[in-house]
């Protein structure tokens, strides 16, 4: 049986170049070609999700890392549990929140530092937006 | 919305039964009935309309914009106050129709509308061959680039305390403009995701933004999505400034940035695919008095990345949410990468 | 973002009642009709997948304690074999080849270990064979 | 298969050119050619043709069977072998088109393909309606049932040696028969699915057929596929048995399990939707003076059931590797587990 994601791309193929064409209500036929670029997308979604959530995961375990070495018990509260938090099955969600008490502590910081880690936050988000960047476009 | 043709037909007798009652008259007429392109936005059906009244006879082109409550933007903008809007800028220099009726009461047409001018021109949308067609056409005329700054201008120009245009809130100056664009776009964004599914580049631009809010205290009447696509043209001309669904009182720099930006420019190397812009600052400088700051701009071309993620965010949400079954909403959830992207780039990352 | 499978849920029904009605030839409406069936078996297959996984597994691992116990050393040993295989991550196969390896095994077994030990396996066969019926039909 | 009408039309052509070189004529012309509603097996076109030739009119229909390559069951079953046996069957007193032509150049129509006689009479499906409603109309007649359970009689009762059908394969009695048909459709299942991809389940069926199989040495020509949908009817009679793709020498149970099987009922009491099954059996054992054996149906039913996954398996690996992008076929991988869930009830699990 064909996995899912080829399925789908197939299915997208026949909605482009067979069902699409076919419709002539325009409010049909867009949603024909919408529905085939929608199924390419969730077909790239299914393709790369298990590495891509793979390389998410290590990606936030050493970012943890790096920054448990950067940062010390004197710093913000939110900061040291959003660091906690990143390896954790939810550690996806555990960025934003990341991202939240950088800011948040911004004063508290410095700007020095401040920069320091957001620099070294944003390095994890670049590779993340671009993981799903491979999906989206 | 198949089997459309029965719906629309009732909806037309409807609209016929509310203007006979408003125009005081038993014997209108409508013809050339047309419902536009169904946008993202309102519904909006253009007819002409004959009757008689005082012993006379009278024939007038009406625009109907109706809200089915399930149109992106909905829950920034309602169409009492595109009414509103539009009552303040009837007899000012911008051009605009004149707004005939507003109407809240869902027992009418089903849902609230505006009744208004319909004004001569035409609205290609620049996205697509014959739209940009259409504008390269234009530019290459030459009338119509000037006039599309000049338009500008007189919003920009307008004395909008004497048009009555402060109920649409005057912030503070220093950040208090920008604050409360960042937050009005923010809480859609809230009302899209949960706070918990928050992508972080949208927190981390979210965060850079309210950091690094430059100071404006220079308020006109701002557009918010000045463009061609926007604008109804006759004759080379801008016949009416369309689509007042986001405008406020703000900094101008703000639809200078919209226009600026490269997200309109359609591939050419004319902004909105119709002006060059050494010669839209030039006209625009002139015609203002006000300079064009290129750091505001910049730091406004982040915030209306953060603005595109809200409004795709928003959009692909009315789907998920079945609120509207359009396709075309679902697939703006893979947009929201894309704009967060030109977002990093320009924050450096 | 909506999760995958209830976006190929809505999408099936959007090729139920606004593509595949608008579409007049018959091959690319069979087509349109065939796709919005065809969509809700994946979303089907997206909704359960990691449950029916996890269940298969846990049932796996259950049957091949059980078998363990009730054959020795003696016992064919592409049979002893399947069965150290079944706990594996490729476990799914495994099953294919006990069931394989009983059959080669029959006379070996004699029919009434045989039976047993077949009826054991079947146990695992039906659980898992309904959780294919609740995606299939 | 869209824009199909302009390579529709230039087959028609070419099977007109065939065609006239092969009756030796001219002037030969083609009318009413219909290409009938695509199924998953071979192409069928259906025309009338009328020519001249040793100074005399001719006029005469023709049914041509085009094999483009994609079609199910083509490995197991190829129209040269089905050609073949038409030629057995003509003159005999089983009701079947008369072969004409048969075409392995894939030079003349792009494919190999073989031309018979155009039989009068339809072949209304048993699943949709219409069809059941036909054959439900058809039984209330009274006609039709006896002639369908004749027809296997016929069938049955031919002598297959004498129609020079052994060429089919005649199998070792005991076993012979029953484990070379699961071999052939073990060979199906091995060409589209990988030993380690194999359904236990499937395997379990497998075992058990080739465990269990019982001992059968009366051996007659079997259609493997007898029910409505694969017959020509004509005024209430079977004017033709087609779809010869899965004939064989073999038990006759085999023919009667399928007709007995509950997967041709169609949701009524009858079997094929058509005839009352005491009715069946008592007609039958008296025209083929054979016993119905009900253990070895029930047998029989369960190796139905491994020939449907089989039949399936091959149907989706059709349209995964590319080679038929009609999504019907997709859609026959769900249905394995549903036909093994038959088979696994009939084995008591």
């Amino acid at each position: 049986m064909l996995p899912a994601d080829e399925l789908l791309a197939r299915m997208s193929g026949l909605l482009r170049h067979e069902i699409g064409p076919a419709v002539s209500d325009p409010f049909p036929k867009t949603q024909a070609f919408m529905a085939s670029v929608v199924l390419d997308k969730v077909a790239a979604g299914l393709r790369h999700g298990a590495a891509h959530a793979q390389a998410n995961d290590a990606d936030r375990r050493t970012l943890a890392d790096d920054l448990r070495v950067a940062t010390t018990a004197a710093d913000p509260a939110p900061l040291r549990a959003a660091i906690d938090a990143l390896p954790t099955p939810q550690g996806d969600g555990a960025l934003a929140s990341l991202v939240t008490a950088l800011y948040a502590g911004r004063a508290e910081l410095g700007p020095e530092r401040f920069d320091t880690l957001l620099a070294r936050v944003r390095q994890t988000l670049r590779a993340r937006l671009d993981r799903q960047l491979e999906v989206a476009s | 919305m198949s089997g459309e043709n029965s719906s629309d037909r009732s909806m037309t007798d409807r609209i016929a039964d509310y203007l006979g009652t408003a125009l005081g008259t038993t014997d209108l007429e409508m013809t050339g009935v047309e419902r536009i392109a169904v946008g993202w936005s309102h519904e909006t059906w253009l007819f002409d309309a004959t009757w008689s009244a005082q012993g006379a006879q009278h024939q007038r082109g009406f625009c109907l914009r109706r809200d089915p409550g399930n149109a992106l933007l909905r829950d920034l903008s309602n169409l009492r106050e595109q009414y509103r809007v539009l009552q303040c800028l009837h007899g000012t220099a911008v051009p605009s129709p004149e707004p005939y009726f507003y109407e809240d009461d869902p027992a009418i047409l089903g849902a609230p509308f505006l009744v208004m001018e319909k004004v001569p021109g035409e609205c290609p949308s620049p996205w697509g061959r014959e739209g940009r067609r259409f504008y390269q056409e234009a530019a290459d005329r030459g009338v119509l680039p000037g006039d599309f700054t000049d338009t500008l201008v007189k919003l920009h120009t307008l004395d909008w305390r004497g048009a009555g245009l402060d109920f649409l809130g005057v912030p503070e100056p220093g950040t208090g403009f920008i604050l409360r664009e960042i937050a009005k776009w923010r809480h859609l964004i809230d009302q899209a995701v949960a706070e918990a599914d928050l992508d972080p580049v949208l927190v981390d631009v979210l965060g850079w933004l309210e950091a690094n809010a430059p100071s404006t205290d220079r308020f006109v009447l701002v557009h918010g999505a000045y463009r061609t696509g926007n604008l109804l043209i006759h004759d080379d001309h801008v016949s009416a400034v369309l689509d007042w669904e986001t405008p406020c009182i703000g900094d101008p720099m703000y639809d200078v940035a919209y226009m600026l930006s490269e997200l309109n420019r359609e591939g050419t190397d004319l902004l909105s695919n119709l002006v060059e812009q050494d010669e839209f600052i030039r006209r625009y400088e002139a015609g203002t008095g006000l300079e064009i700051d290129v750091d505001v701009c910049d730091y406004y071309h982040v915030l209306y990345s953060m603005r595109s993620a809200a409004f795709w965010l928003s959009a692909s949400n009315l789907f998920a949410t079945g609120r509207n079954p359009d396709l075309r909403l679902a697939r703006t959830a893979w947009s929201v990468p894309v704009v967060l992207d030109q977002a990093a780039r320009r924050l450096g990352f």
